[in-house]
């Protein structure tokens, strides 16, 4: 719908939608790495609270790349959405940033039977939990959707059990409570929840060498953030408004992913040979169904498709 | 006449939205068909959504909304009128309430949260902190509407001082004040999804959010009319009772 | 809010046994009495006292401070310099001993004409009040209209059902802003006679404001012309043979000496 | 005396704030010191936060809310005046709005975005959506309530019909719309925050939203306080307003 | 809003020149005309035909159906039966034509004295319409009152801005209720010389209602008197020597016949 360039204008835009996690995507906002690396690019910045809006503005047409995750990008890839956008890059695999809490005297996810937990409704978080359930075998589990400052204020109050939940409510909670599973564990069992890159099909198409810069920046950030971790924090703390030493605590929970280790069959694979992430959001798409969230299961190779592989450096 | 005009004009309305829907002017997921909206009220009446069924989901919300829309208007009124009759307290709540009445629910909704739990409490509070201001603003407008004659004549009856609010601002400000009613009870309908954000399944605003995070939209747009079709009652009561209240509107002496 | 004591403090309810004149001080009395308008001069400086038991009528052309005069005794307005009393206290505000008839008919509108008369009844008895509420109906000819809400009513209906309702009370002091203004000669012949015998028999103090130069010098036992804006008294004279005349020529000296300029 | 009443009510809040505050009543994630919020004030005049200072979040906000309410101020007057006036009207677009106007923001936000991208546009449009039914309401509620008299007079006076509206509708219903006008800019404030959801920043609504994401509790309440302060102003603005236009308030003939 | 033709189709503008009478149909007419307020009946049925340039006073007892008559022939009611004509044509609402006094001086609270009374004038040129303005409010008596808003005036100073507001336009009819009830009779007097005074130079078509016998009786050509409710002409008379009499007995008979029964 809304052309990739703005009426009257030669120059192309890009526009980003961002969100406020601490990955290199902040680091290459804070930096204006792309600013200077696509003069004749005009790059805009809008920032958006959830993967579910990432998704509405994709199909309204009003952002080029987005940031959303693994969640709301299979509902964006399966129907009824259809959405013409395709993931490029991986931001970050969610780790410890993302876990189930429970109050101290419940030590295992079994011990959460007829309890309740808290969790935002449709996010990673919503994913991970019922997957931990499932696979725990808890069904009576009484499961609400609060968002993360309610859920730490009805933990206060003690109107709950647990809760999945991310960072920084999460770092309150285990002040008082037990970690009954995290992200990265569930991501080693094949339940991986990531914050993806999504771009919208007609632009990757038109503009591959915009697409191609935007990738060789975000990997560049995640570099810097081995090569600099105190820079890095910097710009990130800086976004996020945190002091750097938050700020590198909270990008340590997430495992950020370079351009190579992206490319490996784990993640996104190569052209050819899409990676295993088609098979996780695939996987995902069941249990929503599952869930009653989904009406149907994509076949794989939408995800398969959905993967914009060849734009790795 | 009146039935037969608004007859046409919701059927109006209906092939508008058909037509739009066919034409796919915005991406079908945005703008169901109203055949799909239909199935969906005889699913989610039967089957339910969210583990209740459409009645259950409605009977929930209204009755946050009654409760808190009554605890609200009670609330306006008696703040209005101390605001109008009593200057200190005008110095005093008139900013007050100003202030409290411009803060975004969605950024205080968590200390609801703290203080009140997150059963039904936080709800009907923050129905009541969106109700209460229409009526206390209307109210205290009101009364300093009432014609100083009125209250004149009342204290040369007699009428001692702690009479005067309820035997002669009140009735006198009564048109101002059903006014504000109304428009409490729309902004309390507009709260609704807010503030079941927190743990508010069964409630109509709860499905609207679940099915929109799913994009289910038929059964958005199911809820929207649900929750519009209600609001369209309560205040055709709400107008009814102001003609039998207020006999008098554009024909005082 | 039923009071338990219902009788107990009901203002000027003992009026009628009591009889006229009782303490020495005025029933009403203006000492240098002014009032300004924003930077218009309304009244004043007035000086006047009224013993209790007095009917006085005030006279005076459109507009020269005869209302002005009543609301500050009524009052609904305090002075702008003077002081104004009632039974040698300062008033401070509208109050149950002082009855008002305004010029144009105030009715309760969310009331029926026989819930405005009630109004001041809010003491009495349920019984009380019902038949007391008829007295009055009767006398002001309202029988019929009691349940009509005022914009059910005309002019003269109106004008009758706010002088029932300030009577209605009894109180010791009668403030009466052109009450007959808009009744037919009978239904006003009527009226007057009506305020006459209860002037007789209960002593009450009147303040009446009429434009009519015969109302003026056959109902009360005196009269007083004012001229202006700002009001001031010309004339105060007790009802005589002769007084209709000096009252004629007292209205028409304060109109003409203004006719043409600022009213 | 009124000022010293005020700065007294203020200084007693700030102390029982502080009280609370030491007491750790509630925990401090929720309630900030006054001192810590005062920081933020400083920090983020200065030093800026989300990339914007405080000036800048406020301006942008600010702007939002004035386009809003002056769109859904002139658009509820409007349709006040024709549901009050015009008959046929009134049986059509009376329901309609009520309709609309107890739709909940949250619900069809999404759909704004669909309509109007995620610019400027979305953000005025709720808040204009927002602003209009109450300013509506007051409005048609208003216009019946002006006396038949003044109708008939313009008329045998040779208004026309198309000039009643303005000419002695508006005027007469002037006070409760004024009236309408105040509820309706507090709906406006108070929908700030979700009109900002989406591409909110700069923004104070957007500066609350990332800041509660992060738990900095102080500057979500610097954020409350200052969307408080400035809609007292605006409020203060039309309560002067209101006296100057509607000196009869109280004393109509 | 300022029409070009501004002052071509300005309502009776070229009465004063025209003189009374040009077409055969009376002015106004009313054929077996009743009014019902709900379920009960205020006027009628009542026949009536006014030839151009009639002066007609209307008397009757308090509440017999005067302004209820009034409001039918101004157009602000239809009637419950019959037909209401003007000039032949009949009445659908209020216009341009009647000018109306209301009983209560309904004056626009928002704007002064004179917007008020120039409220009828907006098809005039600034200037032309200014000076109107201040010709009335000489008429009347009102010009230091021109800026003041109409809870600034006096009972009497609102009645006559009201008759200068309806007179203002011109209008070929004027319907004035007990426009002179609240005025001092030196005021009264000067009114009724001035309305006498255009009634002879224009020859406009005035229906007067007033509970002044004396006034009914010399005012105008041509009285009837009203018994009510529900309103009937009982007596229909050209003002001659003996009618204050005839007009009185009228009057009183209508009164009694309903005194302590129904107003
Ligand atoms: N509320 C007011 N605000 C300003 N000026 C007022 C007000 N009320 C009265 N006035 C002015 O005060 C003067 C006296 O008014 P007042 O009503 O006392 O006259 P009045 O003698 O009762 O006249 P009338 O016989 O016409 O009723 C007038 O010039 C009037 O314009
Ligand atoms: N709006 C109304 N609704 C109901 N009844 C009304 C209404 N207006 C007048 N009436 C009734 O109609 C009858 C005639 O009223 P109207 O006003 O015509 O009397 P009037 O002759 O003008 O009396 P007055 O001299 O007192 O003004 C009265 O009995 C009155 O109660
Ligand atoms: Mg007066
Ligand atoms: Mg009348």
């Amino acid at each position: 719908s809304s052309p990739a360039e703005a009426p009257g204008e030669k120059k192309t835009v890009l526009r980003i939608g961002y969100q406020l996690i601490p990955n290199g995507d902040l680091i290459v906002k804070d930096q204006k790495w792309l600013e200077t690396a696509l003069p004749g690019t005009e790059i805009t910045w809008s920032k958006f609270d959830s993967g579910g809006d990432v998704n509405t503005a994709m199909i309204a047409g009003a952002i080029d790349i987005g940031l959303a995750g693994s969640s709301p990008v299979t509902r964006g890839l399966s129907a009824p959405l259809n959405i013409p956008y395709r993931v490029p890059w991986i931001f970050d695999v969610i780790g410890d940033n993302e876990a189930l809490v429970a109050k101290k005297e419940i030590t295992s996810v079994a011990g959460l039977a007829g309890k309740t937990i808290a969790t935002p409704f449709s996010s990673t978080a919503h994913y991970s939990l019922l997957a931990v359930l499932a696979e725990a075998g808890v069904t009576d589990a009484k499961v609400i959707d609060l968002e993360p400052p309610d859920i730490q204020a009805a933990w206060t109050r003690g109107d709950i059990d647990a809760a999945y939940v991310w960072t920084p409510v999460l770092a309150e909670l285990q002040k008082d409570g037990g970690v009954l599973a995290t992200s990265r564990e569930l991501a080693a069992k094949g339940k991986l929840t990531a914050d993806l890159a999504v771009v919208r099909t007609e632009f990757a198409t038109r503009h591959p060498d915009i697409l191609a810069e935007w990738i060789k920046q975000q990997d560049r950030a995640v570099k810097l953030t081995r090569s600099d971790p105190p820079a890095a924090a910097a710009a990130v703390g800086r976004q996020l408004n945190l002091d750097p030493a938050e700020a590198a605590r909270q990008m340590g929970q997430l495992v950020l992913l370079d351009a190579t280790e992206q490319r490996s069959p784990e993640y996104l694979g190569t052209a050819g040979a899409p990676g295993k992430l088609a098979e996780n959001l695939r996987s995902a798409a069941e249990f929503l169904v599952g869930q009653k969230q989904l009406d149907a299961v994509p076949e794989l190779t939408v995800f398969q498709k959905g993967l914009l592989t060849d734009a790795l450096p | 006449m009146n039935l037969a005009l608004r007859l046409g004009a919701v059927l109006f309305l209906l092939a508008v939205w058909q037509v739009v829907a066919w034409l796919k002017i915005w991406p079908p997921v945005f703008v169901p068909e109203p055949l799909a909206v239909w199935d969906q009220l005889l699913r989610t009446s039967s089957e339910g959504y969210s583990g209740h069924t459409l009645a259950g989901h409605l009977l929930a919300s209204l009755r946050r909304i009654v409760l808190g829309c009554l605890y609200g208007i009670s609330g306006g009124v008696v703040l209005g009128l101390l605001i109008g009759v009593v200057p200190v307290l005008r110095t005093l709540l008139n900013p007050l309430v100003t202030f409290v009445r411009t803060l975004p629910p969605l950024a205080y909704l968590s200390l609801l949260v703290i203080w009140f739990g997150i059963g039904e409490e936080p709800k009907v509070w923050l129905l009541l902190l969106a109700a209460l201001p229409p009526v206390a603003v209307a109210t205290a407008d009101a009364v300093r509407g009432v014609h100083e004659d009125y209250l004149n004549a009342a204290r040369s009856l007699g009428a001692r001082p702690w009479e005067i609010p309820y035997r002669v601002v009140l009735p006198s400000a009564l048109p101002e004040i059903v006014t504000g009613v109304r428009v409490a009870v729309g902004v309390a309908y507009t709260t609704v999804v807010a503030a079941e954000t927190v743990n508010g399944v069964p409630g109509i605003g709860g499905m609207v959010r679940d099915a929109q995070r799913y994009n289910q939209t038929d059964v958005v747009v199911l809820g929207i009319i649900v929750i519009g079709l209600s609001g369209l009652l309560i205040d055709y009561l709400l107008q009814t009772l102001d003609r039998r209240l207020v006999p008098w509107r554009g024909r005082h002496i | 809010m039923p009071s338990p004591d219902r009788r107990g403090d009901e203002p000027g309810a003992d009026v009628p046994a009591s009889g006229p004149a009782l303490s020495s001080a005025p029933a009403i009395e203006l000492r240098a009495v002014t009032r300004v308008y924003r930077d218009r001069p309304a009244l004043g400086p007035v000086d006047l006292a009224l013993p209790a038991g007095e009917f006085l009528t005030v006279v005076g052309p459109s507009g020269c401070g005869k209302s002005t005069l009543l609301s500050l005794v009524a009052g609904f307005a305090p002075p702008t310099a003077g002081t104004v009393l009632a039974d040698g206290t300062p008033v401070t505000g509208p109050g149950p001993s002082r009855g008002v008839v305004f010029q144009q008919p105030r009715l309760f509108p969310w009331l029926s004409v026989a819930g405005n008369i009630g109004f001041g009844l809010r003491r009495l008895a349920r019984a009380e009040r019902a038949a007391r509420v008829a007295e009055l109906l009767a006398m002001t000819g309202l029988e019929g209209a009691a349940k009509l809400k005022p914009y059910e009513l005309s002019g003269g209906m109106r004008q009758r059902a706010a002088i029932a309702r300030a009577l209605a009370p009894r109180p010791k002091v009668l403030l009466m802003d052109e009450p007959f203004g808009a009744l037919d000669a009978f239904t006003r012949e009527r009226m007057q006679e009506e305020i006459r015998e209860l002037w007789r028999s209960t002593g009450v103090t009147v303040l009446f404001i009429t434009h009519d130069v015969t109302e003026a010098t056959t109902l009360g036992t005196r009269v007083i012309a004012l001229a202006g804006p700002p009001g001031r008294i010309t004339l105060d004279a007790r009802v005589s043979e002769g007084l209709r005349d000096k009252v004629e020529a007292a209205i028409r000296d304060a109109a003409s000496a203004r006719a043409g300029v600022a009213s």
